[in-house]
């Protein structure tokens, strides 16, 4: 089967499995541990115009069936990514996505105008929504007229695919969504993480070292899939959904419910190698349950398409 | 060469309550530098990491021994001989070969204790190692009969006089820095611990083994991280994969 | 160790432990496998003036670590609760909160004003924070001037303590327990479920006959505490928290989070007795993290109250 | 009694491969009516509702038989003779006594024929049974022997025709309902298949096991319901408390 997927402005990827941003790292680390070049593709982790510290540690906390982290968006900056990182990453043979961040509609713009001029970038992904950082950051993710803002400098400075990652932590990201494909993106990327909280019950005190933190992993599964259907029906551009994927049949899930293709993130740090498995079994999974490509599950379970089919 | 293993239980040994001490059988672990760890799965969302406890290309084996403190080490310590446990590892950089004709101290604080005991297993044949251990009471001064085996000098503490000195490691270890201006020091265990030691050691060739909450335990994810020394101020660095071993001088705390 | 938990308007409950509503029945049900005179108090299924029919089977799915639920307030209407499940709550001898529904404010009035006439209800807790249902409902927990005109409408009716439970699903939750506090909300609960969606893949559709529905559970535990934990800083009332609570130490992370108390929900479907055990175990756990009295604990972990103790 | 009662595992068969029977030793579950079941503790975050497929006061016994279709029925078949499952039971209302004088059918599809198997072990000796059993293959006909061993007049069908009649149990069901048309009829098995059953039985004395999923099992939720007819029009019952076994005729489908 054909596991081809074509998205907008020719970005075309050998699969639909690729890894989320920040927990893929900035694209060497991993290399030792999988074959990087058999993913459908690699977000980077988040990268702003200047280095960013990051927050306090502890920055992870396991919870019931998930992950809250508070990496803070600890980045090196645009120049020193890619001097170090992107050459692995175009090298790898992988689709390579960079995951921008900013404090300011300017700071995006920054990014993605200095990343016009490198090759080996096949797509941005517009982080507005990570919930790890106090200014910026996430508040962009839940005004439309902010997302609205950063998508167009963006897209005024660059012809690569954008994709606009939204925050699960608001009444509706499908107006975000709405937002930004108005104001030009090409794709929607969907679920951010969860903002939540653990307490370190020995120390009396919150968790994490940022005190808040963002919630992923298979606990945060099916608000991210109520997410991908409402965005899938309100947008018209490809969907690409994540949210606590661990296996195949959750694949299966994300693209019945409408995604075109699939990031995956926490599964990663217990199973390098579980992007690769789901990739290789992803083929018998769509037999099995009787499809005979892939654009034929994409979005069976939305409305107009059970309409369609009659289920 | 770090990599993602299933490796088989050899023995299970239980050196105190509480404890419980893996022998894995594998070439690939057994190749590791002390200080290095391995990041064990176990159910839950995260692995588990766990430094080495012992390593011996020899018998192509190499051990983790463990306290049992949650849900994590409570599975592995249900793992019986023969079972397979699935690790990424050898993991970041162990401690630096030390340097011949100096002396050489390692301290270690309660399950601190297990790597300083894969160092002095592989070096203290080439350099004659002291060894200050303690732990919150005797329960928890685990390998000090391994030490004891290897001719190493030891000095025992407990913070309520069960056994050795009554007191933390801080006071023999500032007794010996004093009797050894010139020596170097390994040292593992709990935060304050640590810290204590940072500070006597100014000046001193010193390496402290971290531990931080971790994600992927590989690089990736930026979530292990302690303030160090930056050429422009401090920053974060990784204790997975820049540590766990610091020189104490370069950590920023 | 005391175990008594004082709250607004003389509502004494014997212990900080109650039944969160739509998962203990409108009280009898459960009376055959738990002795219900133990708990802290008891909220019961939401109810409406009149007869809601609820939204078409199946409605639960099971989710890693949580559970979506669509039951969409189905209930018999306040006379028939009266008559039916009242009276049995009544003489159990535990603290009976109602838990109330509308469609529109006059409704939540209407219930509000017909318990007042009945003996034997402790408190209100009004519940503009269902996910399940289309019109009214959790709208009403969306906007903080709509929480406002509801809450108020109760309080212009019962001198009955009321609290106000808060939806999770929004940006800020802590906005609407304000509304609600100068409302004249006595207390705030929190949270009621977050929305989600799972995918029957056999029959490549949503699993829910509702669609969407709500999620709660294990996995949710890290957005409750972040919502109680940010609200317990935004009023001056005592906050019931409530979310993915299993065991003892839980509830220990919610007390220090800023709960007075807490309500127990999807676990009792496993366990139906871990309320009691959890009730019982409480002396003991707070003593081993070195608690000598209830009050003690509660918001431990909020900034001020670390300021406080220098920790 | 209806309980929450932790039960000994007693035996554990394997009627065919993917389906496990398990004995459980309780005087309380061996008071339940035929048509009734157990709400089972399983991992997950749901119990798994399972009918009785035996029940025997004499030997005070109970048993489930079901197929191994997700994670919680894969779990329950790992457990073992002399091991202990938590149950919620006996839960909801089984079948009524069938009446005696009238001919009377049990009809059963797939993992819905070990609930009449109970009837018809506690009720074939007063009233005749002719028990019409389908599944989709051949492995599905659980139980057929039981059936036999007490004389049941039996009728089987397959979907693929690899055992009995090719079809569904619907054909022969209208067979023997013309023939008796007196007759009355307990019924469980998948949606479709009941659903064609009580169309057929109009007029008819027909009762059919229902499944939904479930949440509390005891009646709190509000998860499990099915349509039925009300005074004032269709309303949703709970199969849990109000069911599993419903009149076919209170049925609003
Ligand atoms: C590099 C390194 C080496 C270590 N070596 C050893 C060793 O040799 N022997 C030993 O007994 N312990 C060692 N630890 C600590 C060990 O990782 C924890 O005790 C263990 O992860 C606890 O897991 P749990 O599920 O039992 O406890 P829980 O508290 O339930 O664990 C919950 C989460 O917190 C993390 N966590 C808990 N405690 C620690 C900790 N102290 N450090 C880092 N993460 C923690 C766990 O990994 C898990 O993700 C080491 C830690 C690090 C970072
Ligand atoms: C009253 C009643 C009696 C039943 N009796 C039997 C029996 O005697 N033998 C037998 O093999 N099966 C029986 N079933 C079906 C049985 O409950 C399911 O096959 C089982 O719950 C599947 O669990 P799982 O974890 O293996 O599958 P999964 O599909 O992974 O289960 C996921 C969730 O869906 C629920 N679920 C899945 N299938 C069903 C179903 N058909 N009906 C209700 N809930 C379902 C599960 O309980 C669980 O909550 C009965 C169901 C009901 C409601
Ligand atoms: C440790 C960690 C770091 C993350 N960093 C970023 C980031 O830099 N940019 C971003 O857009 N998303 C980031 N995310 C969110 C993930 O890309 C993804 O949206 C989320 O984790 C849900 O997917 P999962 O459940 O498969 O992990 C991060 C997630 C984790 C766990
Ligand atoms: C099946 C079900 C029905 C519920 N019905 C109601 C309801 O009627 N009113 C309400 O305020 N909350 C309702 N809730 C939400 C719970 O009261 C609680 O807020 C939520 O489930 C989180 O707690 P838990 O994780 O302990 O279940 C319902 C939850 C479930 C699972
Ligand atoms: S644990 Fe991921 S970078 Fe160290
Ligand atoms: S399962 Fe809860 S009412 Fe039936």
């Amino acid at each position: 089967m054909d596991m081809t997927v074509r998205l907008p402005r020719g970005l075309t990827l050998a699969n639909p499995v690729m890894a989320a941003s920040g927990t893929f790292g900035f694209g060497p680390e991993y290399g030792a541990y999988v074959d990087i070049g058999r993913l459908g593709g690699v977000s980077a982790k988040g990268v702003s115009p200047d280095p960013w510290p990051g927050n306090p540690p502890p920055r992870v906390w396991e919870t019931p069936g998930g992950l809250l982290n508070s990496i803070g968006l600890q980045n090196p900056g645009i120049e020193t990514f890619i001097a170090q990182d992107l050459p692995f990453l175009r090298e790898s043979g992988t689709r390579v996505i960079v995951n921008v961040i900013g404090h300011t509609v300017e700071e995006y713009q920054r990014v993605a105008a200095r990343l016009e001029r490198e090759p080996g970038v096949d797509a941005l992904e517009i982080n507005i929504s990570c919930p790890n950082i106090k200014a910026g950051g996430m508040s962009f993710g839940h005004d439309p007229d902010q997302a609205y803002a950063v998508t167009q400098a963006v897209r005024a400075v660059t012809d690569r695919p954008v994709m606009v990652k939204l925050s699960p932590n608001i009444e509706s990201p499908a107006r975000i969504a709405e937002a930004a494909v108005a104001a030009g993106a090409d794709m929607i990327s969907a679920i951010n993480t969860l903002v939540g909280l653990a307490i370190d019950r020995h120390n009396r005190r919150p968790a994490l070292g940022g005190v808040t933190g963002g919630l992923s992993g298979p606990a945060v599964k099916p608000v991210a899939l109520r997410v991908v259907y409402e965005v899938a029906q309100a947008v018209a551009v490809p969907v690409i959904g994540m949210g606590g994927i661990a296996q195949v049949e959750d694949v299966l899930d994300f693209l019945m419910a409408g995604a075109s293709a699939v990031m995956v993130g926490t599964i990663t740090f217990q199973h390098p190698n579980r992007m690769l498995a789901i990739i290789d079994g992803l083929p018998a999974a769509l037999a099995v349950h009787g499809f005979s490509s892939l654009p034929e599950i994409v979005g069976v379970a939305l409305p107009t398409r059970r309409q369609e089919s009659g289920r | 060469m770090a990599g993602e293993y299933d490796v088989v239980v050899q023995a299970v040994r239980v050196p105190g309550s509480g404890y419980v001490e893996l022998v894995l059988e594998s070439p690939e672990l057994a190749q590791a530098v002390p200080g290095q760890f391995v990041h064990v799965l176990t159910p839950g969302t995260l692995r588990r990491p766990i430094s080495f406890s012992r390593i011996s290309a020899a018998t192509a084996t190499a051990a983790i021994l463990f306290q049992v403190v949650g849900a994590g080490t409570a599975w592995l310590a249900g793992v019986a001989a023969g079972q397979t446990v699935n690790v990424l590892g050898p993991l970041g950089h162990g401690f630096p070969v030390p340097e011949p004709g100096r002396a050489w101290c390692v301290v270690g604080g309660g399950v601190g204790i297990p790597p300083l005991f894969a160092a002095v297993q592989r070096w203290g044949g080439q350099v004659a190692a002291s060894a200050i251990l303690g732990a919150r009471t005797a329960a928890g001064l685990v390998m000090v009969e391994d030490f004891a085996e290897r001719g190493t000098a030891l000095t025992l503490t407990t913070d309520d006089g069960s056994r050795g000195e009554a007191g933390t490691v801080l006071g023999p270890f500032k007794r010996w820095l004093r009797a050894h201006p010139d020596g170097q020091v390994y040292a593992c265990g709990p935060t304050p611990m640590l810290a204590g030691i940072a500070a006597a050691t100014r000046g001193h060739r010193a390496f402290l083994a971290l531990e931080q909450r971790m994600g992927c335990g590989i690089g990736a994810c930026l979530a292990c991280v302690v303030p160090v020394h930056g050429p422009s101020g401090p920053r974060y660095a990784r204790v997975c994969s820049e540590g766990p071993v610091f020189a104490a001088e370069r950590l920023a705390w």
